[in-house]
C-alpha cells in the first residue's frame, strides 16, 4: 500500500514538475507565479501522501505550513508588482 | 540517500559559481542561498546516514540545520537591507566601482 | 526511489534556473520553487523538523523577503553587463566550482560506514527533559548554547538592519506603508487567514516539545500572519523606538539566559534544568522565544525605518 | 572524560555578561545603553583577568560543560592559554574603544536616542559577546554561530557612519564574511559525518588523514582566510575597514580578524592530522608572505591615512600565517617559539592597530582630512595622538623594545632554527617596508609646517590618552620577560618532539 | 474492508493526480495568461481535494483525517484570492 502511495506521489510531482517549464518560459511574471503555485499545491499533495505512506509525524503540519505561506508568497508577489507599478 | 549527497555537492558547486559569476547583488544573494542549501543538504545526508535508535535521522545535525537556516535567513535579510540602501543612495545594483572615479 | 530522483532532478532544475534566469524576478520565482522542492527533499531525508523549518523560513519567509526586494532593486542592465566577468573568468570559476563539487561528492561517498551517530545517546538521555522530540532536546538541552546564541543573533540582525536607516529616520516606523484594503480579495484573505494561521503557529510551537515543530517554525508562521495583515494595510508596524517592541524582541533570549543562569544555582550548571521542572521551563522558554522569533522575522522582512512615527 | 574544572563558571560569565548586557542596553536605549556598555566592558576586563589568573594557577585549561552534558552530546566552553590571552586583549581593547567612544559616540544633547551612538554601544557589547564565544567555544558548530554573531556585529559597526560611499565596500565585506562562514560550515558537515562529533578535543583524539577530513580542512581554511583577508582575498578589507568610523575600524582591524585566527589555530593544530598539515602549511605561509609584501607596498602608496593603516592590517595579518610551517616543522623548541611568536603577534597587533586607527581618526578629525601628504602640523596640534601612532608603528615594524619586536624575533629565530631562512627574509623585508610607511606619516606630521587652519587649541585630551595607552601596551608587551608568556603554552597541543 | 477502502482511496488519489496533470497541460498549452489562470485554479484545487479525500481511508485518527482538508481549504482560499489579484493585474 505504501509503495502505491509513493508511486502516486511521484506521479503528481512529475505532473506539476513539468509546469516548471512555464516558470522558465514566462512570458508574463504572472505565468511564472501560477506555475509556482501549481508546484506548491502539488508539493502539498505529495507531503500529505508521504505522511500517510511513511506515518512520520509532522509531515501533515509541513503541508499546512506550505499552504499558509504559499498563499502569502503569492500575495507578496502581487503587492510587490503593484508597488513597482508606479515607478 | 546518495542522490541527495550528490545533489548537495552540485548545489554547492552551482552556488559558488553563481557567487563569482553573477554581478547583480540580488543574484549574488540568491547564489549564496543556493550554496547554503547545498551545505544544509549535506548535513541532512549526514543525519540520515546516522539513523539509529528508532529515529529516521540523527537529531544532532538536524538541530544544527535548523539553527543554520535561521541564521542564513537573518544574513539574507541584512544583505538585502544593505543592497536596498545602496541602491537607494547610489542607484547601483552591482558591487563594481563606479567608472567615473 | 523514483520519487527521490525526481525530487533531486527538479531541485537541480530550479537551482539552475535561479542562476541562469535573465530577469531577476524570474530568478526569485525560481528560488521560491527551489525552496518548495527542497522541503520535499527534507521530508524524504527523514528530517521532518527541518522540512517544517525549510517550508516556513527557506521557502516562505525568504521568498517574501526576496520578492519585496526584487521590485525595489530594478537595476540598470548595462551596469550588470559591464560588471559581469568575462568568459575566460567564468570558465575558470566554473572549473573551480566543479572541482569543489566533485571533491565534495567523493568525500561524501567516503564517509565511514556505519556512520557515526549521536542518535542513540540523544534518545537515551531524553527522559531527563520530559520531551518526546529528540530534535527539541538537542536544541533546548544538549546544544542549548547554540540556540541561545542564535536567538541573540536575531536581535543583532534586527538592530543591524535598523541601523542602516538614514539618521533622521531613527525611531520611526519600518518599511513602506500599504494602502488599507477595505474590500476585495486581499482584504478577505487578510481577515480570514490570520486567525487560522495564528492557531496553527501556536500549535506548531506548542507541539514542538513532543512532535516536529517548535519556536522557529511557529514563530515564522506567526510572523507571516502579521505580514499579511500589514501588507493589507490592516496592521501598522510599531515604531522602532517603542520600548514594548524591544521587550518583545529580547524576551526569548532573555528568558532563556535567565533560566540558564538559574541552572547554575539550582541544577547541574549553566543551561541545565532541574529534572522535575525541565519540561515546564522549556515550555516557558519556547513560549517567549516564539514571540521573539515572530517579531524578529517580521521586522527583518519589514526592513529599516522609513517613515516618521 | 571531560568535566567542569574549578573556575569554569567564569567562562559562562565572560560570555553571558556582554550578551545579556547587549539585550538590556537594547531595551533601555539612548544614553542608558552607553552606561550599560561601559559598566559591562569594565566588568569584562575583570572577568578576563580572573580567567587568566585561574588558567595560570591551574596550569591547565579551564573547562565548562554547558548544561552538564559532556561531549560529544553536549558542548564545552574551554579557556586554554590562547583563549585566555586573547580574551584579555579583547577586553582591554574593547574597554579602551568604549572610553574613546565616550567623546566621539555620545548621544547628542536634545535627543533621547540617536542612530549611530545607540548602534555603537549596543554592537560594542555584541562584539564582546561574539568574541568571547569565538575564543571560548569548544565545539566547531558553536564556533560557527560565534562567527555569525561576529559578522553581524562587525558589519553593523562598519556601517555606522551611514555615508553613501560606504555601503558598497561594506556589502562586499558582508558577502566575503558570509561565504567564509558557509565554507566553514561545509567543513563542519564533513567532519561530523566523519567523526560523529564536532568537539575540538574529541576530534584531536580521533583525527585521521582521510579525504573528508582533508577536504573539510581545506574548505574551512579557505573560509577563515577569506574572513581574515589573506592575500589574494584581501581586496575587501582596506575599503571596508577604512570606511568605518575610527572606533569601529580599531575593533575591526584589531580584534574581529583575530577571532578567525584563533579558529584557524584550532583547526590546524587540533583538528587536522599533523603530517598532511605540515605538508600544506608552507602554502599558507607563502600566501602570508605575499600578504606582507603586497600589503606593505600598497600601504606605502596610499594617499589617505586610514587606507594606509588598513593596508597595513593586510600586511600584519600576513605575519600570523608564517607561524604554521614553523610550528609544524617538528622541532619542539622552534615550534614553541613560533607558537609564542604567532600569538604574540596577534595580541600586539591588536593593541597597536587599535591605537593607530584611533590616532588616525583623531588626526583626521582635527585636520578635517586624512591626506597623508598634508599632515603638516598634526604633531604640534595633537602630540599625543602622533606619539601613539609612532609607538604603534614601532611595534608593527618590529623595533625593540615592543611586543611586535618580540613576536617577529621569535618567528625569525624559529625560521632560522628550522632551516626555513626564506621566511626570515620576508619578516625582515616586511619590517623595512613597514618602517617606510610609518615614516611617511610621522615625517609629514612632525616636520612639515602647520597648515593655517590648524589652531593650537588642544582638543579633548581623553581620546588621545586612550590611543596613547593602547600604543604603550603594545610596546610594553616587549618589555615582559619571555618566561611570562608561559600562559600561552597552557593547553597547547604538543607537536614535534613527541611524534 | 479497510483494504478495499484503501484501494478505493488510491483510485481517488489517482484521479487527483490526473487533475494535476490536466492543470499542467492547461498551463503549458493554453494561449494566454487568463485562460491559463482559469485552467490552473480549477485543476489544482480539485486535485488537492481529491487527494485529501483519497487519504481518508489511510487516516488513523480524526485529526489526521481532517488535516488534509484544512490544507485544502487554505489552498482554496489563497488560490482564489491570488487568482483574482493576478487576473486584476493581467487585465491591466
Amino acid at each position: 500500500m505504501a509503495e502505491a502511495l509513493l508511486l502516486l506521489a511521484a506521479l503528481i510531482l512529475a505532473a506539476v514538475g513539468l509546469g516548471l517549464w512555464r516558470v522558465l518560459r514566462g512570458p508574463d511574471p504572472a505565468d511564472r507565479l501560477m506555475a509556482a503555485q501549481l508546484l506548491s499545491t502539488g508539493g502539498i499533495a505529495v507531503l500529505l501522501i508521504l505522511a500517510a505512506a511513511t506515518r512520520a509525524a509532522g509531515l501533515q503540519e509541513t503541508a499546512l505550513v506550505l499552504a499558509l505561506l504559499g498563499g502569502l508568497v503569492s500575495v507578496a508577489f502581487v503587492l510587490a508588482a503593484r508597488l513597482a507599478g508606479p515607478r | 540517500m546518495t542522490i541527495y549527497g550528490l545533489l548537495g555537492a552540485a548545489l554547492v558547486a552551482l552556488g559558488l559559481y553563481g557567487l563569482v559569476v553573477q554581478a547583480a547583488v540580488l543574484r549574488k544573494i540568491l547564489a549564496f542561498n543556493l550554496l547554503g542549501a547545498g551545505v544544509f543538504l549535506l548535513f541532512g545526508v549526514v543525519a540520515r546516514r546516522g539513523a539509529a535508535a528508532g529515529l529516521a535521522a540523527d537529531p544532532v545535525p538536524q538541530a544544527m540545520v535548523i539553527t543554520g537556516l535561521v541564521v542564513a535567513f537573518a544574513a539574507t535579510a541584512l544583505a538585502i537591507a544593505m543592497a536596498l540602501r545602496m541602491h537607494q543612495i547610489t542607484g547601483a545594483a552591482t558591487l563594481a566601482e563606479p567608472a567615473d572615479e | 526511489m523514483i520519487l527521490d530522483a525526481l525530487i533531486a532532478g527538479l531541485v537541480l532544475v530550479a537551482a539552475g534556473w535561479t542562476l541562469a534566469a535573465r530577469d531577476a524576478f524570474a530568478a526569485v520565482i525560481g528560488f521560491v520553487c527551489f525552496g518548495l522542492l527542497l522541503t520535499l527533499a527534507w521530508a524524504r531525508l527523514g528530517a521532518v523538523d527541518v522540512a517544517l523549518t525549510e517550508a516556513a523560513i527557506g521557502a516562505g519567509a525568504t521568498g517574501i523577503l526576496l520578492l519585496f526586494a526584487v521590485v525595489r532593486l530594478r537595476g540598470g542592465t548595462e551596469e550588470v553587463a559591464a560588471a559581469t566577468p568575462s568568459p575566460p573568468q567564468r570558465i575558470a570559476a566554473g572549473l573551480l566550482a566543479a572541482a569543489i563539487g566533485i571533491a565534495l561528492a567523493l568525500a561524501v561517498m567516503l564517509l565511514p560506514d556505519p556512520a557515526p551517530s549521536l542518535a542513540a545517546p540523544a534518545m537515551a538521555e531524553l527522559p531527563a527533559f520530559g520531551l518526546g522530540n529528540p530534535v527539541a532536546a538537542v536544541l533546548m538541552g544538549y546544544r542549548g548554547l547554540d540556540t541561545l546564541l542564535e536567538s541573540v543573533v536575531l536581535v543583532f540582525a534586527v538592530l543591524a538592519i535598523w541601523s542602516m536607516a538614514p539618521d533622521r529616520r531613527w525611531g520611526g516606523v519600518p518599511g513602506p506603508r500599504f494602502p488599507r484594503a477595505e474590500h476585495g480579495p486581499l482584504s478577505l484573505m487578510a481577515r480570514l487567514l490570520p486567525p487560522i494561521g495564528i492557531v496553527i503557529g501556536i500549535h506548531l510551537a506548542w507541539a514542538g516539545a513532543d512532535a516536529p515543530g517548535g519556536k522557529f517554525q511557529g514563530g515564522t508562521v506567526l510572523a507571516a500572519m502579521w505580514l499579511l495583515a500589514w501588507v493589507a494595510g490592516l496592521a501598522q508596524a510599531p515604531a522602532i523606538a517603542s520600548r514594548r517592541l524591544r521587550l518583545v524582541l529580547v524576551a526569548g533570549p532573555l528568558v532563556f539566559l535567565a533560566v540558564g543562569l538559574a541552572g547554575m544555582l539550582v541544577a547541574d550548571g549553566f543551561l541545565a534544568y532541574p529534572p522535575a521542572f525541565a519540561k515546564p521551563l522549556i515550555v516557558l522558554i519556547e513560549a517567549a522565544m516564539t514571540l521573539s522569533v515572530a517579531a524578529a522575522l517580521a521586522l527583518l522582512i519589514a526592513g529599516p525605518p522609513e517613515r516618521a512615527a | 572524560m571531560m568535566a567542569t574544572t574549578p573556575g569554569g563558571a567564569l567562562l559562562v560569565l565572560a560570555l553571558t555578561l556582554p550578551a545579556g548586557g547587549m539585550l538590556i542596553a537594547f531595551v533601555l536605549g539612548g544614553r542608558a545603553a552607553e552606561r550599560v556598555a561601559i559598566a559591562v566592558l569594565a566588568a569584562g576586563v575583570l572577568v578576563a583577568l580572573l580567567i587568566d589568573a585561574a588558567v595560570l594557577r591551574a596550569s591547565a585549561p579551564l573547562v565548562y560543560l554547558v548544561g552538564g552534558w559532556p561531549p560529544p552530546l553536549g558542548m564545552t566552553l574551554v579557556a586554554d592559554g590562547v583563549s585566555a590571552a586573547m580574551l584579555l586583549t579583547a577586553a582591554l581593547v574593547l574597554l579602551a574603544t568604549a572610553l574613546y567612544g565616550r567623546a566621539t559616540q555620545a548621544t547628542p544633547p536634545g535627543v533621547t536616542e540617536a542612530r549611530a551612538p545607540f548602534a555603537f554601544w549596543c554592537f560594542l557589547l555584541a562584539l564582546a559577546a561574539a568574541l568571547a564565544a569565538a575564543f571560548l567555544g569548544g565545539d566547531l558548530f558553536n564556533l560557527f554561530v560565534a562567527l555569525e554573531m561576529l559578522t553581524f556585529a562587525a558589519l553593523a559597526l562598519a556601517c555606522l557612519e551611514g555615508k553613501p560611499s560606504q555601503f558598497r565596500s561594506e556589502l562586499r565585506y558582508l558577502l566575503f564574511a558570509l561565504i567564509g562562514s558557509v565554507l566553514y560550515l561545509l567543513g563542519t558537515a564533513l567532519l561530523y559525518g566523519n567523526y560523529g562529533t564536532l568537539d575540538i578535543r574529541l576530534l584531536a583524539a580521533a583525527r585521521r588523514a582521510d579525504l573528508p577530513t582533508l577536504l573539510a580542512g581545506a574548505l574551512m581554511t579557505a573560509g577563515l582566510a577569506a574572513k581574515m583577508a589573506l592575500f589574494p582575498l584581501h581586496l575587501w578589507l582596506p575599503p571596508a575597514h577604512a570606511g568605518a568610523p575610527p572606533a569601529a575600524s580599531a575593533l575591526l582591524s584589531g580584534l574581529v580578524v583575530k577571532a578567525a585566527f584563533v579558529l584557524l589555530l584550532r583547526l590546524w593544530f587540533w583538528v587536522l592530522p599533523p603530517i598532511p598539515a605540515a605538508a600544506a602549511a608552507p602554502i599558507l605561509a607563502a600566501l602570508g608572505a605575499a600578504a606582507i609584501l603586497v600589503g606593505s607596498l600598497l600601504a606605502l602608496r596610499q594617499a589617505r591615512l586610514k587606507l594606509l593603516v588598513a593596508y597595513s592590517t593586510v600586511a600584519q595579518i600576513g605575519y600570523l600565517f608564517l607561524m604554521f610551517p614553523l610550528v609544524l616543522a617538528g622541532d619542539a623548541d622552534a615550534s614553541s617559539r613560533a607558537w609564542l611568536g604567532g600569538v604574540l603577534q596577534a595580541t600586539s597587533h591588536a593593541f597597536a592597530k587599535a591605537a593607530m586607527f584611533l590616532a588616525a581618526g583623531l588626526i583626521a578629525a582635527r585636520l578635517g582630512h586624512d591626506r597623508v601628504a598634508e599632515l603638516g602640523g598634526a604633531g604640534r596640534a595633537m602630540p599625543k595622538a602622533v606619539i601613539a601612532f609612532g609607538l604603534a608603528g614601532l611595534s608593527l615594524m618590529g623595533i625593540p623594545p615592543s611586543g611586535g619586536f618580540t613576536a617577529k624575533w621569535l618567528l625569525l629565530t624559529s625560521a632560522l632554527a628550522t632551516g626555513q631562512w626564506w621566511w626570515a627574509l620576508v619578516i625582515l623585508g616586511g619590517g623595512l617596508l613597514t618602517g617606510g610607511y610609518v615614516y611617511r606619516v610621522l615625517a609629514g606630521s612632525l616636520t612639515a609646517p602647520p597648515a593655517d587652519h590648524v589652531v593650537a587649541a588642544p582638543g579633548p585630551a581623553g581620546p588621545q590618552q586612550v590611543a596613547l595607552a593602547l600604543a604603550l601596551v603594545s610596546v610594553a608587551l616587549g618589555l615582559l620577560p619571555l618566561a611570562s608568556f608561559g600562559l600561552l603554552e597552557i593547553g597547547r597541543p604538543v607537536i614535534g618532539g613527541g611524534r | 474492508m479497510s483494504m478495499l477502502l484503501q484501494l478505493l482511496g488510491l483510485l481517488v488519489i489517482a484521479a487527483g493526480a490526473a487533475c494535476f496533470a490536466l492543470g499542467t497541460i492547461g498551463l503549458l498549452r493554453f494561449p494566454d495568461t487568463l485562460s491559463r489562470l482559469h485552467a490552473l485554479t480549477k485543476a489544482d484545487s480539485l486535485g488537492l481535494g481529491l487527494v485529501a479525500l483519497g487519504l481518508l481511508p489511510f487516516a488513523e485518527s480524526l485529526g489526521e483525517a481532517l488535516l488534509p482538508f484544512l490544507a485544502w481549504g487554505l489552498v482554496l482560499l489563497s488560490g482564489a484570492t491570488t487568482a483574482q489579484l493576478i487576473a486584476e493585474r493581467a487585465r491591466r
